[in-house]
């Protein structure tokens, strides 16, 4: 690796003008730079597409029935409809079955698991107040335990119907979301952990609580706004 | 790298084959290790990796030895930097319009194949003092080689460590999966453990050699 | 001296790591000093020392008598030899030695039936001799370290002149096991000690004198503290028991709490050093104008019937001392020495010579004990460099020589081992450490001789 | 702990998603350079400093890159600045301090091609490190790299002096260290979470 | 003469004494003192557990007999450290642990551990230790599922998981724990119970040893017999075991110090987990540590201050183990700072004056 990284070692003695040396570079760099311009162009397209479709199954997948989509971003308090391709400034999306009825709105919550971040996604049905489903966007939790916050049924069965339920003030929730160990739930707002993966378990819990206190009481007091967006 | 004392030497199997065993890049010339175990926890991503490795070595080397005699000696790292950097920019892209899913699989890894030392390894060596022709064939078995590497250690480490191979289940439902083998220390075991297997079969080699030779 | 007492307050008077084996003096502290017949023929060895060999005086045939020099000392760094005994040069030859190789000898045949008193020297009133005479008086006698280096005494009286002596330390410790010699020559002739001492303390300009022994000797301490001078400059010191008390820099820590830089004489920190056995002869020898003829040899251990301390004449073959003694050990293991330090035998010709203290035999049954055990590999256990004396790390160095890294071992200081072999004691894995040392010193020497 | 406070990024480069043991980050000089102490601790400091200048690079090259919109050129600049700045830390420390060019000098091309610079840099571009974050997360990932060097060399000169099979000696015994060193570095995940 | 003569002579060179102890010995002697640790483990968790040892050891001998004949070496396996490492992996292992993974673990760590490097004396880490890293990071849920101590029928009967066929996902024990009717059973260890429910348990429980656990980790007090006898023996090196406890000792005490809400009491963590028989057994594998004096309270002090933070701040309520593996990996380097000052080698103020 030494000699290919000391190109002056092997100098031959006959320098060549140093003109040639940088337009050399220049056009390779200009050659490079154009195909990568090129490259970048074509890909665009199929990129954001697939950027779009796989949040758009992840949305589908958290409001079970929806088959169309809104996105919306919040400024000061008050919700912004977004166009279909301003994905990535959203802050929380909206899903409709097919009568263009409102079945609840996905959100994104994270928080620090065992190794690293863990991303979710969450569908909160307004009219329910409950959470109504759940998939992980991102997670480098250990295979095999960790990750079972992705394929344990015992514990996405959690998300099925999840309350979050909002006190009289409508400003806060009734019943913050409770981590348990397994097989100690006994109310509806308490999430039934993993044994050992008990880290990944209380963060997932940590991230919807965190979510849902900022945005559920925000999402139900506009959730006349949201379901008038369906056309 | 005996090949590259006869420049005009006609084209032979070893051209091809010299990256396949006696050469290859990961379990005999220790280079490229960095993707060889780090997207190598499942035999799919060790292939996809080794897939875009080889391109971005066939792109390269083609390049290069076209350009061979046109780059001046003292700018040719420079120039095959850049030259591999366009590539791997290119790959970056391809897979990210490709699969999503893969595209996160590999994460930062395939924009370090620029610095996979076994890429320009083979520009300096190889494609830069070599016809056009030999270069794609030397760099297609390199590449193959390096595929083939990533491979036999992705593929044992997806089979300890989630009961798979291609994502085809081999143990049933009930396997128990060897977790260790998809984090950090499992990729530098079968690493490790692929090595002692070369060396046990090239000594097993020598030895009938030495047999035959006596 | 607020050094010493710190010393003695925070060491307990002696040095850091060592090993206690077993000391098996039983078999011949209680024996006093007698004197061995003279065998029919003595072999004479001309390099009995460290230096150049001496340079004979005689030729075959020639008639000698007991105390006669018959080999002049060839240079400074080298002494002469006297006649032990009476009699007739039948010839100058090679010889075997304890250490293997061999080298000239005189062969003298004894006059049988010869009186064998000593016609030799004179009376002479040592406190009329200037320093540098006493010197040369030493080296007129042949004397060199009796503890076993066999070091000429004069050149270690003759610090380099930058350096003063203050002190002069006698090694009375005698701390390799088995060996007695040392112990019966303080408990019966203590003023002869002293007086050695006194001439060394006079000759090297010293103002103290400090015997020290170790506790299994109190008896020894208690008689050497009867016929101490009355002024003070010598006194007496008991530390306690431990291996190997009786290396120079060992002692230097143990009796007055100096270390003595790496590689550098006792003088540099101001002490002469010197065995108990040497300043007893000078004790006895300088007033009487004679050389070392004789001296105390331990003959030892289960495999001799009638174990002592026995006043022997140089030249003296082993076969002749075990013949008499009732031999009945294994000829397959005899150690000239000390266990710790001593040499196997190569042959039962193998005269006694100056360095020579004692004579270990075991039984048969108990070589197995003593003999090379099934060796494991290093464990990393660190019993070696606990006991290590020089603080060394023979582990380490002990799997350097196994790699023939003879020359990193340098980087661990190898040159300061001096072969005490604690480590090969203590190791469990029965690693042979000190012969490892041997050898890599030895490719060392080679090496450094390559390069030049 | 909050996961972006500065002493998380640091312990996390540094321990839990340690560069070599955990990423597989720069493993060719890591092999190369881990058999002596001798060379193990100058090259540490070598890639410690050098990532310090890369991570401040980096973090410029990429904010011009997002203020042009040109995203797309970051892995060619990145390498290109990278390459060039080691070329200039190079000179540099030749021209003022020729004992620490003995010292660092062989090192400084081979990190030319390390991918743990360049994978340094990338990650903090990812993760949208602020400056600050950047220069700890450099630091973090620098000292990482370091200890798990000397950890490492320390081993291998150990096992110098051992008796290792030949069958499993030279790279293959190196990498399953490297595992077992990777598997007791298993023990800090999760830490400061 | 020497040759021809009817008394050949032998030639050795000296030191020509040895002490009497050789590393069989030590090691013969290490595997007592944990003999009584077994016999309470079995008592304890019954057949199971008797099992494990005896799996694991005959594992351990068989893997090292079966290498050394591969490569063609003499069989190493009457020097007894393999019993030892079969009999501590037995021991830090979960009770109901399947032993077709006992088996992987014990092969791994000696293989991996031990035969890999040559041998014993050669391995970096220690072997029983690997084996146990190994398994964790491989078979986290059985690792992490523990069963009641003292259970009835456990002389009679095994714990279910026990013999899980080969390569599968361990049968549950929810309903083997029905069966048995354990009451108030959670499954959870000391630690976890701290770390997760803040939850503490008295110290006389530990001491004893009737607390969930693996299986050689429960009783503080006869790890700390076992530990004296071999320190009586000079077969252990006590300053290791001071050093670990000690220094976890004191700064879990500062951290109670600090908020006794928060953070368990230094006997808690002196007597929880692994720690003791780390301390005492592990970490004092004198292969695995460093040969100088201070290097052992260098070391020593590491694994303790590794230890708490790994349980305090880590992902993990348990923190031996790495703490252990990592003060393995530094020791060449400890050992290499803490060589001792050859005699006469001058001080510095020594030098000046």
């Amino acid at each position: 690796m030494s000699e290919m990284s000391t190109p002056s070692a092997a100098t031959p003695p006959a320098m060549p003008s140093p003109l040639r040396l940088i337009t050399t570079l220049g056009l390779i760099a200009m050659l490079s730079g154009f195909t990568i311009v090129l490259i970048y162009q074509v890909t665009l397209e199929p990129i954001a597409r697939n950027h779009r479709e796989a949040l758009e199954r992840a949305v589908f997948e958290v409001l079970p029935g929806a088959v169309s989509r809104a996105n919306f971003t919040v400024i000061d308090q008050e919700l912004i409809r977004l166009s279909d391709e301003e994905l990535a400034a959203a802050d929380l999306f909206a899903g409709f079955d097919e009568d263009g009825n409102l079945i609840g709105v996905a959100l994104e919550a994270a928080s620090r698991g065992y190794a690293g971040e863990i991303r979710v996604l969450f569908g909160y049905a307004p009219d329910r107040e409950k959470i109504i489903g759940f998939t992980v966007l991102q997670s480098s939790e250990t295979p095999g335990l960790g990750d079972k916050i992705e394929t344990d049924p015992r514990f996405l069965a959690n998300f099925e119907a999840l309350d979050v339920r909002l006190d009289e003030t409508g400003e806060a929730l009734a019943n913050p979301i409770q981590p348990v160990p397994e097989g100690a739930k006994t109310q509806p707002w308490e999430i039934d952990g993993i044994t050992g993966a008990t880290v990944s378990a209380v963060a997932v819990a940590r991230a919807l609580r965190e979510s849902t206190e900022t945005w559920v009481p925000l999402i139900f007091a506009h959730q006349d706004e949201l379901a008038e967006e369906s056309e | 790298m005996s090949a590259t004392s006869s420049k005009d030497k006609p084209m032979t199997a070893t051209t091809f084959t010299e990256g396949l065993w006696k050469e290859n890049p990961v379990f005999v010339m220790l280079l490229g290790l960095c993707p060889a175990l780090a997207v190598s926890n499942t035999a799919v991503n060790a292939l996809a990796m080794g897939v875009a490795s080889t391109f971005v070595l066939l792109g390269s080397s083609l390049l290069i030895s076209l350009l061979r005699n046109l780059i001046p000696k003292q700018v040719r790292i420079a120039s095959y930097i850049i030259i591999i950097a366009t590539f791997v920019t290119a790959v970056d892209y391809i897979i990210h319009a490709l699969s999503l899913e893969l595209y996160n699989a590999l994460g930062a890894f395939i924009q370090l194949i620029v610095v996979n030392c076994a890429i320009l390894g083979r520009a300096e060596a190889y494609a830069s003092k070599h016809k056009v022709g030999h270069a794609l064939v030397n760099g297609f078995g390199m590449g193959l080689g390096f595929t083939l590497a990533l491979v036999l250690v992705g593929g044992v480490r997806e089979i300890l460590g989630f009961g798979t191979l291609f994502g085809v289940s081999l143990f049933g439902a009930q396997f128990q999966p060897w977790a260790v083998f998809i984090l950090p220390p499992g990729g530098f075991f079968v690493l490790s453990f692929w090595l002692v297997v070369f060396a046990a079969v090239r000594r097993n080699r020598e030895r009938k050699e030495a047999a035959h030779g006596a | 001296m607020l050094s010493d007492l710190q010393h003695s307050l925070l060491n307990g008077g002696s040095f850091a790591h060592g090993i206690h084996p077993p000391d098996n003096k039983h078999y011949t502290a209680g024996k006093p000093i007698t004197r061995f017949p003279f065998p029919p023929e003595l072999t004479l060895l001309l390099s009995q020392h460290f230096g150049k060999p001496s340079k004979p005086l005689v030729r075959p045939g020639q008639e000698v008598v007991r105390g006669e020099p018959i080999a002049e000392a060839d240079g400074f760094m080298s002494v002469p030899l006297h006649a032990p005994a009476t009699g007739v040069i039948r010839k100058i030859d090679w010889a075997p030695t304890q250490k293997g190789p061999r080298v000239p000898a005189i062969y003298l045949t004894v006059t049988p039936g010869d009186s064998q008193e000593i016609l030799y020297g004179a009376q002479r009133d040592i406190d009329q001799l200037s320093p540098k005479e006493i010197l040369q008086a030493i080296q007129d006698t042949g004397l060199v370290g009796l503890g076993g280096a066999a070091f000429p005494t004069h050149v270690k009286m003759s610090p380099p002149p930058e350096h003063t002596v203050d002190t002069i330390l006698i090694n009375g410790c005698e701390c390799e096991p088995y060996l007695t010699t040392d112990h019966r020559l303080m408990l019966e002739q203590p003023e002869a000690l002293v007086r050695g001492t006194q001439i060394l303390m006079r000759a090297m300009g010293a103002q103290r004198g400090v015997i020290g022994t170790e506790d299994n000797k109190r008896d020894a301490a208690e008689a050497i503290k009867r016929v101490l001078p009355s002024d003070g400059s010598v006194t007496v010191k008991v530390v306690p028991t431990k291996y190997p008390q009786g290396a120079e820099k060992m002692l230097a820590k143990a009796l007055v709490g100096r270390e003595i830089p790496s590689g550098q004489y006792p003088s540099s920190v101001g002490l002469g050093v010197f065995n108990v056995a040497t300043t007893n002869q000078i004790g006895t020898l300088l007033p009487m104008q004679r050389g070392v003829i004789e001296r105390v040899v331990t003959v030892t251990g289960p495999g001799v019937d009638k174990p002592g301390n026995y006043l022997v004449a140089l030249g003296t073959p082993l076969r002749f001392i075990l013949q008499r003694l009732g031999y009945h050990g294994s000829a397959k293991y005899l150690i000239m020495g000390g266990p710790m330090m001593g040499d196997t035998v190569s042959s039962l010709d193998v005269p006694i010579t100056k360095g020579c203290g004692g004579i270990l035999v075991p039984r048969p049954e108990d070589i197995d004990n003593l003999a090379p055990r099934r060796t494991y590999p290093c464990i990393n256990c660190g019993k070696c460099v606990e006991a290590c004396p020089m603080f060394l790390n023979p582990a380490v160095l002990g799997k350097l020589a196994v790699k023939r890294q003879h020359e990193e071992m340098l980087e661990y200081n190898l040159l300061d081992c001096f072969e005490c072999g604690c480590c090969s004691y203590v190791c469990p894995s029965s690693i042979p450490l000190v012969q490892y040392f041997r050898v890599s010193k030895a490719m060392n020497r080679e090496l450094k001789a390559a390069a030049k | 702990m909050a996961h972006d406070s500065l002493p998380f990024i640091f312990l996390d480069a540094f321990l839990i998603n340690n560069l070599v043991l955990a990423l597989f980050l720069g493993l060719c000089p890591f092999m190369g350079v881990s058999s002596k102490l001798k060379t193990a601790i100058p090259m540490g400091a070598a890639v410690m400093f050098v990532m310090l200048v890369a991570s401040t690079c980096a973090y410029g090259i990429n904010a011009l890159l997002v203020r042009f919109d040109i995203e797309y050129l970051r892995l060619i600049s990145y390498i290109a600045v990278i390459a060039s700045a080691v070329q200039l830390v190079e000179m540099t420390v030749k021209k003022f301090s020729p004992t620490l060019f003995r010292m660092l000098g062989i090192f400084l091309p081979l990190i030319t091609t390390n991918c743990a610079i360049l994978g340094m840099a990338l990650f903090q571009t990812f993760r949208d490190y602020s400056f600050s974050q950047s220069i700890t997360y450099s630091v973090g990932s620098g000292a990482g790299f370091s200890l798990a060097l000397i950890l490492m060399a320390g081993m291998r000169e150990k096992l110098d002096l051992a008796d290792v099979p030949g069958i499993s000696s030279g790279a293959a015994a190196a990498f399953m260290l490297a595992g077992l060193l990777s598997l007791a570095f298993m023990g800090f995940a999760g830490l400061g979470g | 003469m020497s040759a021809s003569s009817d008394k050949p002579v032998q030639l050795h060179t000296s030191p020509h004494l040895h002490q009497p102890l050789t590393v069989e010995k030590i090691m013969r002697h290490v595997v007592y003192a944990m003999l009584p640790m077994c016999a309470w483990s079995v008592y304890q968790f019954g057949l199971s557990v008797l099992m494990l040892l005896i799996v694991c050891t005959a594992v351990c001998i068989g893997t090292e007999h079966l290498i050394c004949r591969w490569s063609g070496k003499p069989s190493t396996v009457n020097d007894w450290s393999a019993a030892i490492t079969g009999i501590l992996l037995a021991l830090i292992l979960p009770p109901g642990f399947p032993i077709w993974m006992a088996v992987v673990s014990a092969v791994f760590g000696v293989a991996v551990g031990k035969m890999f490097w040559g041998g014993l004396g050669f391995n970096v880490m220690n072997p029983a230790l690997v084996g146990r890293a190994f398994a964790q990071a491989a078979f986290t849920v059985p690792m992490t599922t523990w069963v009641p101590s003292m259970a009835p029928g456990r002389f009679t009967q095994f714990i279910p998981s026990t013999w899980t066929p080969p390569l599968m996902v361990p049968r549950p024990i929810a309903e083997w724990l029905d069966q048995i009717a354990v009451d108030g059973f959670t499954g959870a260890t000391p630690l976890a119970l701290m770390k997760y429910n803040q939850e503490s348990t008295e110290t006389l429980a530990l001491l004893t040893g009737t607390i969930t656990g693996s299986a050689g980790e429960t009783s503080a007090l006869l790890i700390l017999l076992g530990g004296l006898y071999l320190i009586v023996r000079k077969m252990m090196d006590w300053r290791i075991t001071v050093s670990i406890l000690g220094s976890a000792f004191i700064l879990s005490g500062i951290f109670y110090w600090v908020d006794p809400t928060i953070y368990p009491s230094p006997f808690f963590t002196l007597f929880t987990g692994g720690l003791m028989l780390g301390a005492v057994f592990m970490a004092t594998d004198m292969v695995g540590s460093p040969e100088t004096a201070k290097g052992a309270w260098v070391y020593g002090i590491l694994i303790g201050v590794l230890t708490v933070i790994i349980r305090l701040f880590g992902g993990l309520n348990e923190g031996v183990m790495y703490a252990i593996l990592l003060g393995n990996a530094a020791s060449p380097l400890i050992s290499k700072m803490t060589q001792p000052r050859k005699y006469g080698a001058l001080k510095k103020r020594e030098a000046k004056a």
